[in-house]
């Protein structure tokens, strides 16, 4: 459950680090330029995200999110700059060795329903992230049941084909299996765009009782400012290809000091006009007189 | 124009690596396969001679040199569109080529321009009438289309025309050709008729294409019927299509202009698939009607060890494959303004 | 807004039943009274070149009517025809020819006639033969000088003596061209290649009674009557026709198609079992017994063919009695020695007969044991060579003897034969060898198929120093003493029967389908001039 | 006062596979005044993007009706049969979902307008570009940059703009905007709600709105309707509904919506709206609600007064006919 207010006393250990990382993809352009051309999406960029601490990349479309994240998980080698993650230089190593860090990423996708392989069982899908490891078949089968137990999942889950489980069950198997090897860092990508608003607030409560419970790294790739105050207590927002702002979250909201921060906070402020102060001045649902826990 | 240099630069790079492998391959396939052209080009000597004229015909040939140089020596030939003198015709390959593949064209032309645009209108009809009679009798009748021999098609159509008097052989009427002057300028008849403005054999011509014509149109009407159809079912519902039923668009222009557009460029993809398909029918249904094309000198080349002409026709085929890939390409940029090649 | 598709609807029936009827309407047969009159002739095989000293395989289908020799020869008579040559003689010991040429004779591009010509054309013809091999003009061989005493004058001298008068009507090799031709290819030597080029490219230099005006070897050569050709008042045809369409057709099925579409009127080559069906429609079938025949040739040099009284064995177990009706169904003759009926030097009395007794006592006398197997390779596509191959295989059978069916495209048959001398061991035991003569001489069978130096086509692997002396000498007999040139020959094929090294198996009768809108009258047909159809005689009705 | 659209029992399926007949819109009973802008709100299966569908005339051919749906009193759809003819473009238009999908890729808006305007009222080509230009620069575009473009050349935020000028060009007087912003970025989203305000104003149109996203509708509507599982929930005027909701369902929405700059605790409901065609006795919320009882297992509550001009159906709030 979340609990206002408080941060996670973050240690000082860095588990990602990019310094001055610029990365993109090559075009082929022209007749005269056979040889490729390089069309940058993220510049420049510096990032640290320490042990434990809850991240929030924020942009909207276009912004290069989706390259940011793929250089965070080996995938896009950078032009420029270094790429640290759990100490270590993840593009100084051999593409074929990357895993073994890289691994370390507990990764959950944009879209459950597309990211699910349909043919294969949840059972399997699980089983994915521990193939590499020299757990027994005993020891695995436990690390899933925990992982399930987590997400709040029932064991029977496992005989399902994706085709079976609703949205909210599929993000829920997505990320059981980011957690399932016990990762460090927790990197998750739109986690709640998919979904319901009903089921988005129980996604977002699982992720913050995740987080204190793993006490992982934390880093939350999102265009949706509100959705992103719940699950970070950092953020950085992203702006065609360069960090606009950095900074905790509530500063960010409260005073947010480039152009295209105070757009994006304006835009979601103004949307609310009525109802947000409805519930700070009245209350949650006053309609209903009794309050319950679930 | 939608097309930028730097795809035809790849396109012909791609292109030029395809023709050359086909030409390695098949000078290989055809030299080493038994029969000896040299026998052929020194014209089967029977005299006292005959094997020095037959070792003079492996030098003329070349076929005395190590493999790898006659290859390297046929790839530069091929390139410089000098495929040699045929070897049973003791005349340039390119002509003969040019000549069969004319007669060939003249047919896939007209098959394909009765059978796109019939293949399309029946399959858009089913897909408007879905789950009625009409639907589910295009379906299995275009079923059965694109599963029909098409060699047995063409002795068919043949057969009927043949006992029914009509005749449809050759490609011209000999007597009515030489009677009203017609000659032959580019192969093409349809287009020489026109040229010369003869009409009667413009027409007999058109005529004698037909029949063959629609044996080879039966494959690729079934193909177009089932795929226009399958794709504007999905293109019915597109988003832009229920907006413009919405708007109050009328029925014939949200059935043209908005969904069979959309289809456009996957029937495109798969006319220009079953094009070179169609290819290798019209081939054999060119045989059955008396028609000189590439099918018939395919088939005698080989006969006659005829290894440039074989090599050449293969080298054809190829070139068409590739330009046929290219058009299709072409014609979706033209269809559609998002695609940039 | 339903109409959209109606209208179309009702549209498309209209545009196809208008093409309906216009296809209709311009494909009525009667309709139209051509102008012109028009003879198309299918023949079975491509056109292999028109060089008229060089060309000895099908080009003779376009060249025997484009171009003309000094005589032509009537091997069913034993007589000579004038063409270019009115008339001739030799001295004593046959070494020196001269011919008086025709008067008044102008070749198409209007050159006139004159011995010049025929010095070119048959020094050209022996030369390049002895460059480079090619063509037919080593049966100029002997020709040391021809001389040209005047324009109408040509005085052959030969270093041994021959019968220029059969040469001179051979079929390939003999033809005379214009001089005027070397200009037009742009060379000075008449050996150039690229006189030869010139030629292929579908140009001619012949004063023959029809010219090319188009030619496209591999699918059809269209000649045109040429009006100021001397013959014509000879030939007194009327309806000679105007225009001679040689169309390629390689498929027997597919002459069949065209003659019923009308589009073809002569065809040399239609299914065997659609000639009832054709002469039931009114088409008439002349069947012209041609110098082309079949000849079994044993592998003289490998076990166990290589054993003289085997060989016999197997000639005795072929049922000579069945051949003719069971594997030709009629459509030739019973072969016998190497030549064809009617041929000079022909010996109707070499014949094997069929007697499983006397087969049996050869195999034993043989000594090869049984049972043995041996391979028999033939051209798969003639369907004759088949029937006979599975007539073979069940009488071989019952004296123990396997043959494995080997049927084979044509190239291959000859690549498998030729092995005999390269490799006898890969060659078959038996194969089919077919043949039809360049000139009317014996020699030309005998050499080409029995020769020892004839490795190309001597299939057999034959290979007797006797042989080829007797040839040899009669070859050269021939000029001083036909009779006993003729006398030679026999004996040399009596040797080839005796040791049982090949057989003529049958010659062919080829039935040319003629449509009732044209008469080819005998005088067309020439059965040494095979597939030639003399279109000065054929006639065209209305 | 007219109504511009009313519906009475309005059920409307789907047909599977096997014919069978799932129910996405289970009786709804609608009446949207003339000139309101009339939210309708619900999560993905609630069954609200079928009723867009109905009003605007695009069903897919496999749905089934039943009740009666009327625009400006025209009978456009009575149990099975449905005729659009006389409504389609004439009185009602239609914004999709996404920007791209309502554009036809392979015409340019030039062409658009022009087939558009001359199916509904006969237009040449230059009648419709002048009146192209009309409803473009209505749509904050500029006609001389767009009239010539393909959709694609164009952004999102574009795209869905020159579909709203489409959609007005039709002149129709009611416009269904299908969740017109749900993919585009939170500015742009702020500013086609701004765009479809001012519209209201400008062109004096009804307005039904159909969105998941309760803050959007906040910001622009009049009245709202809440669906749940293919019925609605709760029917009021929006203020009013948002302060005080009264069905467990619409307090829910309330509360699990993240706002920014409030730190609420997002108050977790267990399970998950119902597949459709799952089993249709007692209340669709049943699963959820806190505050169930036994007699809302066993049957469904229909919507009816609670007070003031609020609909609910909810077993809590009695039933009231």
């Amino acid at each position: 459950m979340w609990r206002a207010g408080s941060t996670v006393t973050a240690s000082s250990k860095p588990v990602i680090e990019l310094k001055n990382v610029t990365a993109g993809y090559y075009t082929a352009e022209g007749f005269k330029t056979l040889k490729k051309v390089f069309k940058p999406a993220i510049t420049k960029i510096d990032l640290k995200v320490n042990d434990g601490e809850r991240l929030a990349i924020i942009g909207e479309s276009g912004s290069g999110k989706t390259t940011l994240l793929r250089v965070i998980l080996g995938l896009l080698p950078p032009l420029r700059g270094d790429v640290v993650v759990l100490g270590e230089q993840i593009y100084r190593v051999p593409a074929r060795l990357r895993w073994r860090i890289t691994r370390q990423i507990g990764y959950v996708p944009q879209d459950p329903a597309k990211s699910l392989n349909p043919r294969l069982r949840v059972a399997e899908v699980m089983a994915e992230p521990l193939a590499r490891t020299d757990l027994s078949e005993k020891e695995k089968a436990e690390r899933i049941r925990d992982a399930l137990r987590i997400v709040q999942l029932h064991e029977s889950i496992l005989d399902y084909y994706p085709s079976q489980l609703s949205g909210g069950m599929m993000q829920r198997v997505l990320i059981a299996r980011a957690i399932v090897h016990d990762p460090e860092i927790l990197l998750l990508d739109e986690p709640t765009s998919a979904l319901d608003v009903s089921i988005q607030a129980q996604i977002i409560n699982l992720l913050c009782s995740i987080h204190e419970k793993l006490e992982l790294a934390m880093v939350t790739v999102t265009h949706d400012l509100p959705v992103a105050q719940y699950l970070a207590d950092q953020a950085v927002i992203l702006y065609r290809g360069t960090i606009v702002e950095k900074g905790p979250m509530e500063e960010i909201i409260a005073h947010p000091r480039s152009e295209h921060a105070r757009l994006l906070v304006t835009s979601y402020l103004s949307g609310l006009n009525g109802l947000d102060r409805i519930n700070r001045a009245e209350g949650v649902s006053a309609g209903i007189k009794r309050e319950t826990q679930r | 124009m939608p097309v930028s240099l730097n795809y035809l630069v790849r396109r012909v790079g791609w292109s030029i690596a395809t023709i050359a492998g086909v030409v390695i391959l098949s000078y290989l396939v055809l030299v080493l396969s038994p029969g000896d052209p040299a026998v052929k080009w020194a014209g089967n000597p029977r005299g006292p001679g005959a094997a020095k004229a037959i070792e003079n015909a492996r030098k003329e040939l070349g076929l005395d040199q190590p493999l790898y140089l006659q290859v390297l020596n046929f790839l530069r030939m091929a390139f410089t569109g000098d495929l040699g003198i045929s070897i049973a015709y003791k005349k340039p390959v390119s002509e003969i080529l040019w000549r069969g593949l004319a007669a060939t064209l003249e047919l896939l032309a007209l098959a394909y321009a009765i059978a796109i645009p019939l293949g399309a209108f029946i399959g858009v009809m089913a897909s408007l009438r879905r789950g009625t009679w009409l639907d589910g009798f295009i379906q299995s009748a275009s079923l059965v289309l694109a599963n029909t021999p098409t060699f047995w098609l063409g002795i068919a159509i043949f057969m009927v025309l043949s006992t029914s008097g009509v005749t449809a052989y050759g490609r011209v009427d000999t007597r009515l050709a030489l009677a009203t002057g017609f000659r032959s300028i580019t192969g093409l008849y349809l287009l020489d008729a026109l040229v010369q403005l003869n009409f009667p054999v413009f027409l007999d011509v058109l005529a004698r294409t037909f029949p063959p014509a629609l044996a080879v149109a039966a494959y690729p009407v079934g193909v177009c019927a089932r795929v226009t159809r399958a794709l504007m079912a999905d293109a019915l519902l597109e988003g832009f299509v229920q907006s413009a039923v919405a708007w109050g668009v009328s029925r014939r222009a949200v059935v043209w202009r908005y969904a069979f557009r959309a289809t456009l460029a996957g029937l495109v993809q798969v006319s220009g698939l079953a094009f070179a398909y169609s290819l290798v029918d019209a081939m054999v249904v060119e045989y059955v009607f008396g028609r000189d094309g590439l099918g018939r000198f395919l088939f005698d080349s080989v006969n006659t060890s005829d290894f440039r002409l074989a090599t050449g026709l293969i080298i054809v085929v190829a070139l068409f494959y590739v330009l046929a890939n290219t058009l299709a390409d072409i014609v979706q940029a033209l269809v559609d303004p998002r695609v940039k090649l | 807004m339903r109409k959209g598709p109606l209208l179309a609807a009702i549209g498309a029936v209209a545009a196809i039943s208008i093409a309906l009827l216009l296809y209709i309407w311009y494909l009525q047969p009667t309709q139209r009274a051509p102008a012109l009159k028009v003879v198309v002739y299918s023949y079975l095989d491509v056109i292999t070149g028109i060089d008229p000293s060089i060309e000895d395989d099908t080009g003779i289908v376009v060249l025997g009517s484009v171009y003309e020799p000094l005589l032509y020869y009537d091997p069913v008579r034993g007589e000579h025809i004038p063409a270019l040559a009115e008339s001739w003689e030799s001295n004593e010991d046959g070494t020196v020819w001269t011919f008086r040429l025709r008067r008044g004779v102008i070749f198409h591009d209007g050159t006139p006639f004159t011995a010049e010509a025929v010095k070119l054309s048959i020094e050209r013809a022996r030369d390049i033969y002895r460059e480079t091999g090619r063509g037919s003009g080593y049966i100029w061989d002997s020709v040391e000088e021809i001389e040209i005493v005047d324009d109408y004058t040509v005085r052959f001298k030969l270093a041994y003596p021959q019968r220029v008068d059969m040469l001179a009507s051979a079929i390939y090799a003999g033809y005379i061209f214009s001089p005027s031709a070397l200009e037009k290819a742009g060379v000075e030597d008449p050996l150039d290649p690229n006189l030869e080029r010139w030629f292929n490219a579908g140009n001619e230099a012949g004063s023959g009674p029809y010219l090319i005006e188009f030619y496209s070897p591999e699918s059809e050569v269209r000649l045109r009557k040429f009006e100021k050709w001397w013959g014509w008042t000879v030939v007194n045809n009327p309806d000679a026709p105007d225009v001679v369409i040689i169309r390629i057709r390689t498929d027997p099925l597919d002459q069949y198609n065209g003659l019923l579409a009308g589009e073809i009127d002569i065809a040399s080559s239609v299914p065997r079992a659609n000639l009832g069906d054709l002469k039931a429609r009114g088409f008439q079938i002349i069947n012209v017994s041609v110098f082309h025949n079949y000849i079994l040739q044993l592998n003289c040099r490998r076990y166990p063919t290589n054993v003289t009284a085997f060989r016999l064995a197997v000639m005795h177990a072929i049922p000579w009695g069945e051949l003719v009706d069971v594997a030709l169904q009629g459509f030739g003759r019973l072969g016998a020695g190497v030549l064809p009926y009617n041929f000079p030097g022909y010996d109707g009395n070499l014949r094997y007969t069929y007697d499983l007794d006397l087969a049996r006592k050869y195999l034993e006398k043989s000594g090869v044991k049984l049972p043995v197997k041996v391979e028999f390779v033939y051209q798969a596509d003639y369907e004759e060579n088949a029937a006979f191959a599975q007539l073979l295989k069940s009488r071989l059978a019952d004296l123990g003897i396997d043959v494995e069916l080997k049927p084979m495209a044509w190239t291959a048959v000859k690549e498998a034969g030729k092995e005999v001398w390269s490799s006898p061991e890969n060659a078959p035991h038996l194969i089919i060898n077919d043949w039809w003569p360049t000139l009317p001489s014996p020699y030309d069978y005998l050499y080409g198929l029995f020769h020892s130096e004839s490795t190309e086509w001597n299939w057999a692997g034959y290979s007797n120093p006797v042989f080829d002396e007797l040839i040899s000498a009669a070859y050269e007999a021939e000029g001083r003493d036909y009779g006993e040139a003729m006398r030679l020959y026999r004996l040399a094929q009596k040797m080839v029967y005796e040791e049982g090294a090949g057989i003529s198996l049958w010659e062919e009768i080829r039935p040319f389908v003629v449509s009732s809108r044209v008469e080819v009258p005998e005088k067309a047909l020439n059965p040494l001039y095979i597939y030639v159809i003399f279109f000065q005689h054929v006639k065209v009705r209305g | 006062m007219v109504l511009a659209v009313k519906s009475e029992g309005l059920k409307i399926g789907y047909l599977d596979e096997q014919d069978n007949v799932l129910w996405a819109v289970k009786g709804v009973n609608l009446e949207v005044s003339e000139g309101e802008i009339y939210c309708i709100v619900g999560e993905s299966g609630s069954g609200k993007s079928t009723v867009a569908l109905a009003i605007s005339g695009i069903l897919p051919p496999h749905a089934v009706t039943e009740g009666e749906l009327y625009v400006y009193g025209n009978l456009v759809i009575r149990g099975e049969s449905r005729s659009y003819e006389k409504i389609r473009g004439r009185l009602v238009t239609y914004i999709p979902q996404s920007p791209g999908t309502g554009l036809n890729p392979y015409l340019t808006l030039g062409d658009q307008f022009y087939h558009v305007l001359k199916s509904l009222r006969g237009s040449t080509r230059k009648e419709a570009k002048a009146e192209a230009k009309k409803y473009l620069e209505m749509a904050g575009l500029d006609p001389a940059s767009t009239l010539d473009r393909y959709p694609h050349e164009l952004s999102g935020g574009m795209q869905q703009r020159a579909a709203i000028a489409l959609a007005l060009s039709t002149g129709a007087r009611v416009l269904v905007a299908d969740e017109p912003t749900s993919s585009l970025d939170a500015h742009l989203r702020l500013q086609i709600a701004n765009l479809l305000l001012r519209l209201r104003e400008e062109v004096k149109l009804t307005v039904i709105f159909i969105t998941h996203d309760l803050l959007l509708a906040s910001r622009v509507g009049d009245r709202v309707a809440v669906m749940y599982a293919g019925s609605l929930a709760e029917v009021g005027k929006l203020r009013e509904v948002l302060l005080k909701p009264l069905h467990p369902y619409t307090s829910m929405l309330v509360d699990v919506i993240p706002t920014l700059g409030v730190k609420k605790q997002l108050k977790c409901y267990s399970g998950e709206p119902p597949r459709p065609g799952s089993n249709d006795e007692g209340c669709p919320f049943f699963d959820r609600c806190p505050y169930r009882f036994s007699k809302c297992a066993a049957e469904k509550p229909r919507l009816s007064l609670a007070e003031g001009d609020r609909y609910v159906a909810c077993w809590l709030y009695g039933n009231r006919e």
